[in-house]
């Protein structure tokens, strides 16, 4: 499991791939919440992850209520069809904004 | 996480058994196994969700019952009747009690607790059975299969 | 198939046991444990080598230990020492006699008799090994580890 | 595991895709065998195999050999990395003929 962190213009996006569970899900939490100390939006790229878990859909969700309490935003771009069927149990495909790929969700957080 | 009703998961038919230290790393062996034993068992369909669900059930014993990375082994068991897939979760960390696993409304939304709502979400039965001899821990979970994935007669891929 | 050293298999470290029913089917179970096992132990870069020789090995005793699928279980457990890993087969089918097993030269090129060559390409040492209380079979392979993935000290990744 | 053949034109194309073992070399043989019935010469894609184990390199032997003796020819294209693995433990890539693409194994057997 890698987490590529690009934030050399606009909107940081952070880029996630391979399995996010138990053991790897922590590296991904520090990862979205350092980016998130410097930057209030953030979008997290998950069209190469081909498994999440609970402590993965955690994670996400920390550094969601994270921006949000900072009066930011963190949405989940071109999400691959094992993590969205995961949301999707969770209920969180509801909650966290869902967008189709990492340009639309950049559009929208420049509005 | 009891449900009212209680199938025997005797006269079933063994699909894979895995045994791993439980530890956290160790979880995508069982993810392996698992995945590989339902795809061999002609249940592609259904391999995604049920991986999910053991795997939440095995985190559970290396985070709760055995409260960390152990020495301490996790087996899980495959196996299936006709009409339902049954995993067998074993652990030989303290007995657990049943009443403390309880997750949480996943409306209310905040990190965390949404193990159990999987588990229960995707199986249809989960229950902690008496462990052989009294040690460590045993969880069943049941999955009821859909119409076309039942077996009929001998043959155990369909 | 045996080598002159044979290296103590106690004191090693469980990284999975995988049992499965003795089947064509479920040789893709067992792969699955076995590359997800080696991978967990940071040994990726042996990882396609050791599951082809654990295959071959698993076939040979569905296909002539036990000639053919059968109810009989194959349990495979991979373990390792700091500088070696172990692969231990166990059936229960009739005993072997381990100098009836034997490959061809792969210069004699027809189709069959491959698979001892593979494992022993692949393995440093291959032999059988007295099975618990006399039952089946028990095949032990070990894989000496390049110096990069030997481990110091006490954790089992490195 | 799939074997597509292609028997439209030209040199025959047997594709292969996925894992080759114990339980479904059987059909990888009938397929090649089959083909080989009816004409000399036959290609196989092996860019899609993911595994392939002895039973597998049987099949691709049998036919290569079942194709020589009819004066014929079996090629391997495009050979995927863990497929060419197994076939060098097997000490074949020095007997069967191996091309980097159907086009050039294609063209090779036309002249
Ligand atoms: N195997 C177990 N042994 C002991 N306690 C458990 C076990 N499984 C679950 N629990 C208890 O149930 C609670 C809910 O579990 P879960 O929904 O998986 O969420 P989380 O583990 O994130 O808290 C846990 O916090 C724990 O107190
Ligand atoms: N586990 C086993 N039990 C009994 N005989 C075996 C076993 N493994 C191998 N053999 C014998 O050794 C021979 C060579 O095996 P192998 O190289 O795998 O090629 P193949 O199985 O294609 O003949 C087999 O034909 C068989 O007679």
């Amino acid at each position: 499991m890698t987490v590529d962190i690009d934030d050399t213009g606009g909107v940081p996006v952070a880029r996630i791939k391979g399995e996010v569970d138990l053991k790897t899900s922590p590296r991904v939490r520090k990862a979205l919440l350092d980016v998130l100390k410097k930057r209030d939006t953030l979008i997290v790229d998950l069209s190469n992850v081909d498994y999440i878990d609970s402590s993965g859909v955690a994670s996400l969700v920390e550094a969601y209520q994270t921006a949000r309490k900072a009066g930011g935003q963190v949405s989940l771009a071109a999400v691959s069809q094992p993590a969205l069927r995961v949301l999707q149990l969770a209920r969180l495909d509801q909650v966290l904004p869902i967008r189709d790929s990492i340009e639309s969700a950049s559009a929208e957080i420049a509005e | 996480m009891t449900a009212p009703e209680a199938p025997p998961a005797a006269d079933n038919r063994l699909l894979a058994e895995v045994r791993v230290p439980a530890r956290a790393d160790r979880l995508a062996v069982v993810r392996g196994t698992v995945h590989a034993a339902l795809r061999a068992a002609g249940c592609d369909a259904l391999a995604d969700d049920v991986v999910l669900a053991v795997d939440e059930a095995c985190q559970n014993v290396v985070r709760h019952a055995y409260g960390g990375d152990t020495d301490g082994d996790l087996v899980v068991r495959l196996s299936r009747a006709p009409d339902r897939l049954f995993v067998e979760l074993r652990d030989y960390a303290p007995p657990v009690d049943p009443d403390a696993v309880c997750g949480r409304d996943p409306a209310d939304v905040r990190p965390g607790g949404l193990g159990t709502h999987f588990i229960e979400t995707i199986m249809d039965d989960t229950r902690f059975l008496s462990p052989p001899r009294g040690v460590g821990n045993l969880l069943r979970m049941t999955k009821r299969l859909p119409a076309h994935l039942r077996l009929e007669g001998e043959g155990d891929t369909p």
